[in-house]
């Protein structure tokens, strides 16, 4: 590419997305496209902003898919089939909001937040491509599970800052675990 | 008509404490815990079957709640680094599951809203190359990790932890840490000479040994909330049946 | 719909065209929508406002079709030779074992067997002529894969019967199935 307006790398992005018909990871878009991370991002600005609710574009954090807009469900139901039903079970919401609000996150992390073994759970969730295994940079013997693309187009939405409460329950969250780390830090004080 | 009796089934023993916290709507703290301890053990000792494999993590919590509550009832009694770390660790797991299963709550009614459906993206003419990675030897090491790939469960005999078992051991233990503690508070007191006091931690104590013996046995509740019946016993001679 | 905005329709006909992914006549989007012709050449004049060069609507008169510019099919194709030239992978091969071994099958068998979606998988695994799609005969809004007969050939050999302990593979498969899905029956806690 030549030019790279935001706009015009914003027009790249959506025609390789539609002629690929999948959804692809930011990090091959740039590679293809020869742009930086820094200058997909502006482009993604000029997507939210110019939604027109025909053809709409979810970003899961790392991946990117175009997906039919949330007004024309109606129509769109009648002639696309869904592999799965959208009904997750209460241990598979669980397992999604602690991903979607706190992940990315290994199962033991899955496990230690809902106090039950969640391997079956995650690999219902995995199986439905609400999730997927991407490596611990951490630890190469375990996997982290991150939302898909798939996750926020089930919910209805373009990426996580539109999931209900988000910014107050990452806040929370966030204190929650502050207030722990300074109590674990304190000196224990046994009687 | 039949009664149908529903009991509530629980994800695990996390689930199952948020309840009864939730239920008294009380905030996440020792004070709570302790308050919900007697319920939380009846609870599990009512259960018909456990969800497999949690049985451990339910006992767990219940020992972590005695200890709360023993501690709650004699102040006295000394926790270790570990089991202060346990209780620590306890509060947090709570809270940190009540935001998550708030969260969860809101994902589900989400999920009603219109969902973004799948373009049907172009069809490409297949082409065949060859892969040098297929061969029969790779597509037989393969189909081994799909069996590998099944959860070990399915493929291992089914090991079942007997909880009654379980909880009872782990209150004996508490039982001789109750004992000493009583021991030491005596000598404490005994020069002081404040009946009173004296008088509040024996009946604190007798009050845990009670609690801590319908743990073992069983828990007769006036109703579903009415309150909770336990049977008095010796102090030297408590009997486990 | 409800509200026959020329916006609106817009929107509905660019994703009836996204979700069916092949020219549609105008005909049809008129009776589809329950709009009339009139009322589709008004829309027509917003896709042409406000085309930024990314998807555009082509117009040959009787069809509508969304495409993409001439830069974006090179660039496309370019991606599409290097993913011919890739080896299929891992997952490749554990999703064609699969239906070698316990095929032909669904989509949803290929994942609940590799506990994992195989979308792009299975979507890889057709492009590279290793499977196909059948139809199914117990429901005829899906499909089934089987192998092609260039893996036959690929392999030397001429039928599944021929891989590697198929028989004694084909029986663990079966019974590991059985089993998790009478255990996820019986786990009310899990979905």
């Amino acid at each position: 590419m030549n030019e790279h307006t935001p706009l015009k790398i914003a027009a790249h992005i959506e025609a390789l997305l539609f002629a690929l018909g999948r959804p692809v990871s930011k990090q091959k878009i740039a590679k293809k496209l020869q742009i930086s991370e820094e200058e997909i991002r502006a482009a993604l600005l000029i997507f939210a902003a110019r939604d027109t609710g025909g053809i709409t574009l979810i970003d899961d954090g790392t991946t990117l898919e175009l997906r039919t807009g949330a007004e024309t469900a109606e129509l769109v139901e009648q002639i696309q089939k869904e592999e799965y039903a959208r009904d997750i079970g209460k241990a598979g919401l669980e397992a999604l909001a602690a991903i979607l609000y706190r992940g990315p996150l290994t199962r033991a992390e899955v496990d230690f937040i809902r106090g039950v073994n969640s391997t079956q759970t995650l690999r219902t969730l995995t199986m439905r491509g609400l999730v997927r295994k991407i490596p611990n940079p951490k630890d190469e013997r375990s996997f982290l599970y991150e939302p898909t693309t798939e996750a926020f187009a089930e919910l209805g939405i373009h990426s996580k800052t539109e999931l209900p409460d988000y910014a107050a329950t990452r806040a929370k969250l966030e204190q929650l675990e502050a207030a722990y780390r300074a109590k674990e830090d304190e000196a224990p004080h046994t009687s | 008509m039949p009664i149908e009796v529903k009991t509530p089934v629980y994800e695990g023993p996390l689930d199952l404490l948020l309840e009864l916290i939730e239920k008294r709507k009380l905030l996440i703290n020792d004070i709570a815990l302790a308050a919900v301890t007697e319920e939380y053990i009846a609870r599990v000792n009512g259960m018909e079957h456990m969800p497999m494999g949690e049985t451990a993590e339910f006992v767990a919590l219940a020992a972590t709640l005695l200890l709360i509550k023993s501690r709650s009832l004699l102040p006295l009694l000394s926790i270790t680094e570990e089991e202060s770390k346990d209780i620590k660790e306890l509060e947090y797991r709570l809270a940190l599951y009540q935001l998550i299963k708030e969260a969860s709550r809101a994902l589900n009614k989400q999920l009603e809203e219109p969902m973004l459906y799948e373009g049907t993206g172009p069809t490409f003419k297949p082409m065949f190359i060859p892969d040098p990675s297929i061969t029969l030897q790779s597509l037989r090491d393969a189909a081994q990790t799909l069996i590998a790939g099944f959860p070990q469960y399915l493929v291992l005999p089914k090991v079942q932890v007997k909880t009654v078992i379980s909880i009872e051991e782990m209150i004996d233990k508490l039982r001789d840490r109750v004992t000493s503690a009583m021991r030491l508070s005596f000598k404490e007191f005994a020069g002081v000479g404040k009946n009173r006091e004296r008088g509040d931690i024996i009946v604190s104590f007798l009050a845990l040994l009670e609690l801590v013996k319908q743990g073992i046995i069983r828990a007769t509740q006036e109703g579903e909330h009415g309150d909770i019946t336990l049977e008095s016993d010796s102090v030297s001679t408590p009997s486990y049946e």
